[in-house]
Parts: structure tokens; sequence; C-alpha cells
């Protein structure tokens, strides 16, 4: 028994890992830009088939592949917000149409560009660590984990310690504010977007070779995405990692329990008794809303 | 005899700070009661309390000898304590009249059967003319179709007085309806309070603009800090030397 | 008497349109009937300034109520509907005490695992919902005939005049609320809920009030759906089924009672129709999800403000003209 | 609560039936084609959203299929030969969108037989089907019932060929007693957990488990995998995974040490499981969809016309794509053919009682027979011997034909059980 627990509890880090970055790519957006950001799936997804179309098609060695997948989804990112935020600033709305009519279109285009089936991703490494027959952690895996920690702590001294970090935070906490301060908020929300999207597609671009990518993957990472930002409260950063890993333990030890199908329902019901006892989330103040 | 509206050791409490700390007073019916002290006297906080927009930490507000403390703002609204906003806050939306429909809410309670069948006509009609007397007594009566939003700032406050005298209430609160008014603006405001007082109904006024305040009020309640200073009729007041000091400043430290 | 004219021509206009179309445009115009009620409850609910990611699954608890209450109990299908929208406004009410806690984005995200969490129990209990497959060979509306036509409801000719009399009713309801008291109520709770307040208005009993009849017209146009198509399925009523009812609404404009279903008409045809007929089956969410974008940022007020434009009426009202914006 | 007497629905539809064929045969469009007219044929099945991997593949088979019949001169009627080509509409596995296109491909592009997935979309097209009486296709028997007599699944016959490749694992690993199954929760998993209990029954393999049901938008399968492995199965089933799963599995169980025995229906593109695992790890793994460069497919008793060449040029116009869908559908339209061509005409009354000609059809897989009476309520599948492929040494084999009749004889009784237990019954389904 005690190896079930333990293998569950590295199914549920390795699901913390690449959660922790999609949710906080999103918080940052949500924070910053004060839109729900309906494509950050398909960011997600985007990322991946950046890792497919180098690493798989043409033998890119893998960390050059997920660093483009994170340096491409972060134009991506930028362009959504030349393209569709900025313009829509004071329509939050109107910018959550934007982001589903941007979701649509990356959809169409991974479908046309790659085909409907899912993408055979050769793996990165067969390696595995047999802390005993029944508790296994396969390298592939680890890299994801360990990226996920080198990242975040990166993007915590980039936000804590740096004059940029500041800006991003104080925007994020109230633009106006910020604004009198002389931050611009354009420069902010280009560094916000380009972070944001760039954690969802590094967390699609780590976990490409172990999943099976096609167009329509996204959809279940924003329902996840939604779950932990709002259990994780939706101004915080660290709200927002450290529900990752409570959703990620949840869901994972209740689908080896019990069944995946109650996992969704544990997941959801949790977010809602969150959202009726403090609605701002555990961790959130300001209420952005 | 109860008076109308007493406020019994009334605190609030935000952290550390004590705003409002065992404040005492009583409002008569028919008066007009000013409620004067420098700024952070907390005043506003006072106010708040009694209209229902703060639950107080401590001390009760009694309205006819019932404990009205803690009850959301429209529960207080429906037992006649109308209140209007600082800064003109209006339905910038909707036109003049609507705002003023809006304040007949309570009246002419809307019903959704009645009006799918169109069985509420005469509740309708009747709110109709209610607002369209209110808009009247305070000047607005060529403005009916204007949008709030475009009105002058003169007319934006009599509109804000305009929705909260709709609504029939027995005492009216008032939050500072005279800041940014001319001399000239500021005695029509006078004439027409003196109107609603002798319409029946009784005013507490939250105000800075102390020629108003004499010229107006019955009864007056000073605060300092927090606390109860002084309270009497216009003359006394203003000759009060513990009122004078708090204004001048450099007040000594009030037992 | 202007206004009898122009309703005569109306009734006279959608009583021809189906015999002018082909036969799967008919189909379309019936999904397209039964969606303008959907879109329009939605912009009740709008009118208080909350939006809901729910009410295309208040719209299946309508459609499976209908179901179940006319194949379990033999309920005839013209009362299956209208007990369809009652239930559907009898969960909503039971919603409305965890919902009506938050504002805003939460409500909204909210609304969104509240539908979830229903939708996974249809999906988890095969009795009575039938599961994954949901519920199929649900009773159809019974033929009747009225002298001179006679209805025979598989034809989407016949579907078409007693959805269009159903939703008709409903929109002359929803009109008649958004203009009376009860309607200005629910702009002044959107636009100053603090002034409202203040004049004795109970913003939650408001709030749930709109929730509820929205759903109840949402309920509604469910059971519409499911007695014409025959079978429902979880995935009937998914996520992507209320992506576009949002884009209807907003693409459209919900400052005028009229936008959402202006903007429910347009992309619908563009998207069934015109998009079909060009044979381009893989690009058409591409040019789809390009036009919301476009319509977005080039029409912020929605399709309704180049109406507003030609009508150029001066109205006095909750019609906001042009300029005031 | 008061039962209906009788199903309302039923005798309505009972009514409608011999009514509408008659009545409505005026309204379809005129079926006699002229000479040389070319013949058109309906493909409504999902082209977009996340169920395009089970129609688009079928379609682009469907061409390939249809150009090599147009070379080889068409289709030979009575009066004459002629071309055939296909019309899409994507139904985006919405039974709405799904009435919609079946409506506009019988009644406006005029055509005299329609292709679907099946499943959810089914029951909104049946309405359709009645009225008209055009004759359907589907990929899943559990959309027959006795209301639906022109509606045939006379090439894939999920779930029951599964019982093939229990009955052979049990014969040749004796050794083999207890298994474990996870299933996708859907339309397409539940129908065939009830099909594998019974065919793990009647092999006398003891189950471990409940069958684990999982959302169908998982996408890590850590947990699913460590929870099969608890109870150390010797066999893992997979059930009719699609293989966005199949993968994932497979590389999990590889990861988490298993060594035991697997076998799923479907293991569309192998080659990629096995260089994520290996090649010892695929080894002896059992399923159900053979490759069509297969020897053992140039037999006589196969009916597909020139299977290598088909895969061949299938694989050169969409590299890696093959899968299970890719043939499927064209066998569906190589049976067509045989019916049209022996009825003389297109129509469908009349072709269907070609096909259906004694009993007896031309399945791709050899000779079958017209069945399902008990299991689905009418004899519209077309059951006969199936493949049990076996991957060895890195390529999947065909080891044998199995036949399912020949097993129903035997164990339908276990069979009935289960999917009565599962509501997968004809007659239970609501």
């Amino acid at each position: 028994m005690f190896e079930l627990l333990a293998q569950t509890g590295l199914n549920a880090v390795y699901a913390a890992s690449y959660i922790s970055l999609v949710a906080v790519g999103l918080v940052l957006i949500f924070g910053v830009m004060g839109v729900v950001n309906f494509a950050h799936g398909e960011l997600f997804m985007a990322g991946s088939y950046v890792v497919v179309a180098l690493y798989a098609d043409r033998f890119v060695p893998f960390f050059v592949a997920v660093a483009a997948g994170l340096v491409f989804v972060g134009l991506l990112g930028l362009l959504m917000e030349r393209a569709l935020f900025r313009p829509l600033r004071d329509n939050p709305l109107g910018g959550l149409v934007a982001s589903i009519g941007f979701l649509m279109i990356l959809q169409a285009l991974a479908v046309l560009g790659f085909g409907v089936r899912m993408e055979h991703i050769p793996p990165v490494t067969q390696e595995v660590i047999a802390f005993s027959d029944r508790v296994r952690l396969p390298v592939a895996r680890l890299y994801v984990i360990v990226a996920a920690i080198v990242m975040l702590s990166l993007l915590w001294y980039f936000l804590k310690r740096t004059r940029f970090g500041w800006a991003l935070r104080a925007s994020a906490q109230d633009p106006q504010a910020a604004a009198l301060q002389g931050i611009s908020v354009t420069l902010t929300a280009k560094i916000a977007m380009f972070i944001g999207a760039g954690f969802a597609g590094l967390a699609g671009a780590l976990t490409a070779p172990l999943v099976s990518v096609n167009p329509y993957m996204g959809h279940s990472i924003i329902v996840t995405a939604f779950i932990v930002i709002i259990v994780g409260g939706v101004g915080s950063l660290e709200g927002a990692v450290l529900a990752s890993i409570v959703y990620a333990f949840v869901h994972t030890f209740v689908t080896t329990f019990y069944d995946g199908v109650l996992a969704d329902i544990t997941g959801l019901a949790l977010m809602l008794i969150v959202l009726i006892v403090k609605p701002t989330g555990l961790f959130g103040s300001a209420d952005r809303a | 005899m109860t008076s109308l509206l007493q406020v019994k050791d009334l605190t609030m409490r935000f952290g550390g700070l004590t705003a409002v700390d065992g404040l005492n007073f009583k409002v008569e019916k028919g008066t007009i009661h000013g409620l004067i002290g420098p700024n952070g006297a907390g005043k506003t906080t006072t106010f708040n309390m009694i209209s229902g927009f703060y639950t107080p930490s401590d001390g009760a507000v009694l309205l006819r000898g019932e404990d009205i403390s803690g009850l959301q703002m429209h529960e207080v609204a429906r037992r006649g304590v109308v209140r209007t906003f600082q800064h003109s806050t209006l339905f910038a939306e909707l036109t003049v009249l609507e705002n003023a429909l809006v304040g007949t809410h309570m009246p002419f309670r809307p019903n959704i059967f009645a009006a799918i069948f169109g069985w509420d006509r005469d509740d309708r009609d009747g709110a109709d003319a209610r607002a369209r007397d209110a808009l009247r007594f305070f000047g607005l009566g060529d403005l009916m179709n204007e949008h709030a939003g475009d009105l002058s700032h003169g007319h934006q406050r009599a509109l804000g007085m305009a929705v909260a005298y709709a609504s029939h209430p027995d005492i009216i609160l008032l939050d500072e309806p005279f800041t940014g008014m001319n001399p000239e603006e500021t005695k029509h405001m006078m004439g027409l309070m003196k109107r609603l007082c002798s319409d029946g109904i009784t005013i507490l006024l939250v105000e800075h603009d102390m020629q108003a305040i004499m010229g107006l009020c019955d009864n007056i309640t000073c605060m300092s800090f927090g606390k109860f200073l002084a309270e009497g009729g216009p003359a006394e007041i203003r000759n009060h030397p513990a009122v004078i000091e708090a204004y001048l400043g450099g007040a000594r430290h009030v037992a | 008497m202007r206004n009898l004219i122009i309703w005569i021509a109306l009734a006279a206009g959608l009583i021809v349109l189906p015999n002018v179309l082909s036969f799967s445009q008919q189909e379309v115009l019936v999904f397209l009937t039964i969606n303008i009620l959907l879109v329009a409850s939605y912009r009740l609910l709008t009118l208080t300034g909350e939006w809901s990611l729910g009410h295309v699954v208040i719209m299946g608890v309508g459609a499976y109520a209908s179901a179940l209450l006319t194949k379990t109990t033999g309920l005839p299908v013209p009362l299956g509907i209208l007990a369809g929208g009652m239930v559907a406004a009898l969960i909503a009410l039971a919603l409305s005490y965890p919902l009506f806690r938050m504002k805003g984005f939460y409500f909204l995200i909210g609304s969104f695992a509240a539908g979830e969490i229903i939708r996974l129990l249809w999906k988890r209990f095969r009795d009575p919902f039938g599961g994954t497959k949901g519920l199929k060979g649900i009773d159809p509306m019974p033929d009747f005939s009225v002298g001179f036509y006679n209805f025979d409801f598989f034809e989407p000719t016949s579907y078409f005049y007693f959805a269009a009399i159903v939703v008709g009713v409903c929109l002359w309801i929803l009109w008649r609320i958004e203009k009376s008291p009860v309607g200005l109520t629910f702009h002044a709770v959107h636009w100053q809920d603090k002034l409202a307040q203040a004049s004795g208005v109970n913003l939650r009993a408001y709030r749930t009030l709109a929730f509820v009849i929205a759903s109840g017209f949402a309920g509604i146009s469910g059971a519409l759906l499911a007695h014409y198509i025959g079978t429902i399925n979880p995935n009937s009523f998914d996520v992507e089924v209320m992506v576009f009812v949002l884009t209807w609404a907003i693409v459209g404009g919900t400052s005028t009672f009229y936008g959402p279903i202006l903007g429910c008409v347009v992309l619908t045809i563009l998207n069934e129709v015109v998009l079909r007929e060009l044979g381009l089956e893989q690009t058409r969410p591409l040019i789809y999800g390009l036009i919301l974008i476009l319509s977005i940022l080039f029409m912020p007020n929605g399709l309704e403000s180049i109406v507003q434009k030609f009508t150029r009426r001066k109205e006095a009202g909750l019609m906001r003209p042009e300029e005031a914006k | 609560m008061i039962t209906k007497a009788f199903n309302g629905g039923f005798s309505r539809r009972m009514f409608l039936k011999s009514s509408a064929v008659t009545a409505l045969g005026a309204a379809l469009p005129n079926v006699t084609l002229a000479a040389g007219e070319t013949i058109k044929i309906g493909f409504l099945a999902p082209l977009t959203g996340a169920v395009a991997a089970w129609g688009t593949p079928g379609l682009e088979g469907c061409k390939i299929w249809a150009e090599r019949v147009n070379e080889a001169g068409g289709i030979k009627l009575e009066d004459g030969e002629h071309k055939i080509e296909f019309v899409s509409y994507d139904n985006e596995y919405d039974p709405a969108k799904a009435r919609t296109g079946a409506t506009k491909l019988i009644r406006e592009d005029g055509v005299s037989f329609v292709m679907m997935l099946g499943g959810d979309t089914w029951p909104g097209v049946q309405p359709v089907a009645d009225k008209t009486g055009m004759l359907f296709s589907t990929l899943l028997p559990s959309d027959l019932s006795p209301d639906t007599p022109t509606l045939l699944a006379p090439t894939e016959v999920h779930p029951i060929y599964l019982v093939t490749g229990v009955e052979w694992l049990a014969e040749n690993r004796p050794e083999l007693k207890t298994a474990v199954m996870c299933a996708q929760d859907d339309a397409l998993g539940l129908p065939s957990v009830a099909t594998y209990l019974a065919a793990f029954e009647a092999a006398g393999i003891e189950m471990q488990d409940e069958p684990l049901l999982f959302d169908p938008a998982t996408t890590d399968f850590a947990p699913v995998v460590t929870r099969l492995l608890s109870t150390n199965p010797d066999i893992v089933c997979l059930d009719t995974c699609y293989s966005d799963y199949v993968h994932p599995i497979c590389e999990q169980l590889f990861q988490q040490g298993f060594k035991g025995q697997i076998i799923s229906a479907t293991a569309d593109f192998y080659d990629q499981i096995i260089a994520k695992t290996s090649k010892e790890f695929m080894e002896g793994f059992i399923f159900q969809f053979p490759d069509f460069d297969d020897p053992a497919l140039n037999a006589d008793n196969i009916n597909f016309p020139d299977p290598n060449g088909f895969y061949a040029e299938y694989n050169k116009r969409y590299p890696g794509q093959w899968g299970a869908v890719s043939w499927e559908y064209a066998s569906i339209m190589e049976l067509w053919k045989a019916g049209a061509e022996k009825a003389g005409s297109v129509d469908p009354d009349a072709v269907l009682a070609a096909m259906q000609e004694g009993g007896k059809g031309q399945h791709a897989f050899g000779e079958a027979e017209w069945w399902g009476e008990e299991l689905f309520g009418i004899n519209n599948a077309l059951v006969g011997d199936w493949p049990v492929v076996v991957i060895e040494d890195g390529k999947a084999t065909i080891k044998g034909f199995k036949s399912i009749p020949a097993w129903y004889d035997k164990h339908g009784d276990l069979l009935i059980k289960h999917m009565t237990a599962y509501d997968q019954m004809w007659n239970q389904r609501s």
C-alpha cells in the first residue's frame, strides 16, 4: 500500500508542475490585463506543436525545441496584446470574446498545418529512476518537474527583486496607480503577455512527448487552469502555485482511489466551496473583478 | 417620548483605528439636525452606520426605539430612512425621469406578473406622477428626458435629492449636499430643505458649510476625533469654545 | 396604427419564410428560432450586469426535465415544455444561493463550475439521465391540424411555426418585463447598485429574479430543442455552445433588446449557411474566429449600433442614442 | 409513475414508417439516375472537433477508393456505368447538425446512400431515415434497433469482434489468469466494456477490479495506470480506447514496469508506441485491426480489392495517418457497390435487399451472416470472422481469423448478461 501512495505522490508532483506553469501564466495575464484569456489552452497546445515541428520532425535537440516553444508562444502573447487586448483595454468582455476568436484560429491552424490525427513524438529519454519495483519516476517527467521549479523561482526572483518585476506587480494590483507612478502600462502589458503566454507554451512543450498532442488538447487544460486560479485567488501568483499543488494532489489521489469522473467532480466542487466561503480565493486579496 | 432617531454609544473600529468612539445623540421628528466636525472627525462613518452602509462594531442605532444597526441598506431604507451619496452618484445612463422612477421603488413596489399583463397600470401612473412631482419640486421639471450624465453639477445634486425625496422617506440623510455650491445655489437649496421639513420630513445633515448649517439647523451635534464634542442650537454652537478650538486647530486633547 | 402594419408584415414574412428556403435551411431556421429565445433570455441576465457561463447548461436542464417528464409520466409535450422551463427556473433559484455570493469575474467562473458539475452529474448517472449517451427517443410533438393547416411535426416548417409562436410569446414577455418597473430596477442594479439599494431595492433578490426568469426561458428553449431532434446528451450543452451564445450577445450588442437577436441571426447564417456553402470544412472555425475578432475590434458597440445609425430615432427611454456612449 | 401503456412514439413510428415510404416516396429526389450520371454518396461524419479522427481519415480513404473504382469503369448498373463521388457534411458529432446534414444530403444533393460514424449523432438522424427510407450505414452496431430497418452496420462490428482477441489469448496463453480494464467514459467505451467482461468470463479469466472509467478529456494517465497496476494483474485490457489514449497508457505501463500481456481493440500507429517504449515491451500485444500490407489479406476469402495497393496509396498521400478508420468506410462502399451492381439500381430498398439476400454478405474479412436479432433487435449487423492481430518483432501480423457467431453460440448468454448490466441492450436504451 505504501508503494501505491508513493507512486501516486510522484504522479501528483508531476501534475502540479505543469499545471502551475499554466496557472501562473493565466493569473499573470488576468492580473495585469484584467482579461480572462480563453485562448490559454491553445497557447499550451501551440507550445506542444513547436516541439512537434522542431524536435519530432526536424530532430532539433529537445531542450532547444522547448526554449523555442517558450519564445514562439511568448511572441504569440505579444501579438495578442498588440492586436487584441490593447485596442480593447477598456472593454474586458470584448477582450474575452477576442481571445475566443483567437482560440478558434489557433485550433484551425493546427488542424490545417498538422492534420486532425494525434502527433507522434519520440521519447526524450527512456531512463527511469526506480526507487523500488513499484515506485518509479521516469526521467522525462523529472525534466518537467525540475524545469517548472527552475522557471517558477526565476519568475519569483524577477517579480520580487527587479524593477520590472515591481512594475508588473504594481500594475497587477492597481493599473491606474501604477500609471500615475510613471510605469508605462503598455510595457508591463507586453512583459506580462510574453511571460504569461511563454509559460503556457513552455508547459506545452515540456509535456509534449508525454501526452498525445492534438489540435483540441487545449480544452481540458483551460478547465483545470480556471479551477486552480479561482481556488488560488485571482490576484495572487503564489496562490496559483499553491492551488496547483492542492488541485494536483486531490485530483490524482481521487483518480487513483476512485475514478476519473469523480475526480473532476471533486475538483469543481472544491472550486465552488472556495468561491462560496472566500470569493477572492484562498490567497487572493485584491478583488480584480 | 422616544425621539425619532437615536444613536447610542455608537463605535466603529477599522482594525486598530477607532473612527467613532461611543457616540450618543438624538434627532427629533420634524427637525433639521446637523452633524459637523473637522475632517476625520468620523461624521461620514457615523452617517454610513446609520444608513446601514457599515455595521457598527458596538452600540446601536435606534429608529422609533427599534435597533436598526446591522441591517442592510435596503432594509433601513424600507423603514423610511433614505440617504443620498456624496459626489452626486446617479444612474448616468438613464434619463432624469428614470432616475426619479427608481426612487419610487418603495412606494410603488414593481410586481413582475402585473407588469407582464399590464395590471399594474395604476401603480405605474402613480409612480410616474410621484417622480414628476419630486423633479418639479427640485426644479428639474423641464429636464425630464435629458440623460442624468449630461446634467450640470447643480442639477445633478438636485436630482440626487429628488431621487431620495421620491421614495416618501420619513428621514433623509444628506451627505454634504452643499459642497461645491456657490452662495446663490446654497440659498436656493436651503429654501428647498425648509420646504421639505415643513412637509414633515426630518433631515439629518453632514456638512462643512457653516453658513448653511447655522442658517438651517434646529439642532447641531459636533464631533471631534470620533468623540462627541458638543450639542445645541446654532447660536449656542457658534460660540461654543470647544467647537471653535476644534475647528481652529491646536485643540487640546479633549477629555 | 403604423405598428400594427409592421406586426402584420412581420407575421406574413415569417409564415412565408420557410417555404422559400431549401430543406436543410429550414432545419437551420428551426434551430435559429430556438437559439433566438436562448440569447434573448441571456440578455435579460446581463441587464443586471452579471455575465454567466452556465446559461446553456440550464437550457439543458430544461431539455432533460421536459424529456424525462413526458417520457415517464406521459405528460403531453406542450405541458412538458412549460414544465421544462419551470424546472430550469427552480434549479436556477437553488443555484442562486451559492452563486450570488459572488460578483463579476467570480460569478462568471462560478456559473461555469456549477454548469460543469451539472453536466458531470448527467454523465455519471445512467439512470435516469442516460449517462454519456444521454436520452434518446424523446416524444415528438403530437401532430394536430387546425383546419386550414395540419401540423406534421417531423417537417421543419411545422415545427418552425410552432416554435415561432412559443418563442414569440416568450420574447413578448421578456420585452414587457424589460419595459416595466422591474426592468428599470434591473438597470438600476447594474449601473449604481449602492444608490438602488438606498432606494430600497433588495439587490440580491433582483439579481436572483433576473437569473431565474432568464433560466426559465432558457429551459423552454432547451425543451423545444429536445422535442424536435428527439435526443440530447451532456455534450449538446457543453462550453463550446456557451461560447457561441456569448459571442452572439456581445457581437450583437446588449444595450438594446434586438441586439443579441441580430447577433444570433447574422452569425448563425454566416456559420451554418454561408461558410458551409463555400465547402471549406476545415477552415470554417478559422474564418468564424477571424470575423469574431474583427467585429469586436471595429464594431465594439455591436451590430445594433449600425441599426441605431439607420433608425436615428431620438428615442427617450432606455434606448441610448449613439453619441451618448 | 404511470408507465406509458405502450410506447406512444413506437406505434406512431410504425404508422409513420409504413405510410412514409409510400406517401413521401415522391418527395425523394429522382433516385433512378439517367444513364452515365454520377452516383452521389453522402458522408455524414465529424470533420472538425475532438471526434474528427473518426471522420476525416475515412473520407480520405473513400476518395482513394472512388478514384480506383472510377478508373476501373465505375459502378456497372442496368443502364450502364456510372462514376461515383462523395458529398461530405461535417456534423461536428452533434445530433442537431447531423439532422440538418442528413436532410441536405438526401433532399438536396440527391445522394443514394449515406455513411455515418453513428453514436451520439444517429438518434438525431433517425427521424429523417424513417421519413425518407434512405439507406444508412454506421460503424457502431449499438445504434441498431427494431426501429432502424434501413440502417446497416456492415463492417466494424463494434464491440462484438473483441471476443475473438480474448478467445485467442485464452487458447494461446492459458497461464494468464487475472485481468484489469480501463475505458473512456463515452458511447464507444461502455458497450465494449460489457463485451470484454463477457469474453474474459467465458475464457475463465478473473477480473481483479471494477473497469476503471476515465473522462475523455484526460491527458495525464499516470494515476490511471498506477491504479491498474495496484492489483498486479497478468493482463491489462485497454478496451476500445482511441489512439490518443492508447499511446500514453502504454508508455505509462512501460515506465511503471508492467511486464505482462496487453490487449486492446486498436493500436493505430503501433510503430510509434514501440518508439516510445521498446520492441520487447510491445511483443505479443494483441489487437484487432490489421495493417493492410499483411500477406494474409491477399487470401481469396478477403473481399477488399487489392488491400496492399490501397494501403500503399493511402500512406503515400497521408504518411503516418493510416488507422482503422481509413479502410472501414471504404469496405462499406465495397459492400454497397456489390449490392447496387447485383440489384442493377441505386434505389435504397433494392440495394438493401440485394445486400441482405440469403442472409449472407461479403464482409471485408470473408463471408459473413446478417446477424444481431438478440443483441441489437434487428439482423442488420454483418458478422463473420475477424482477424486477431499480434505484434511480433515490431510488426502487426494476423495470427488467424476467428468466427464471432461461433463464439456467440457458445457464450451468447454471458454477453447478454453483461450488456444488460451496463444498460447497453437495445431495449434498455432510454
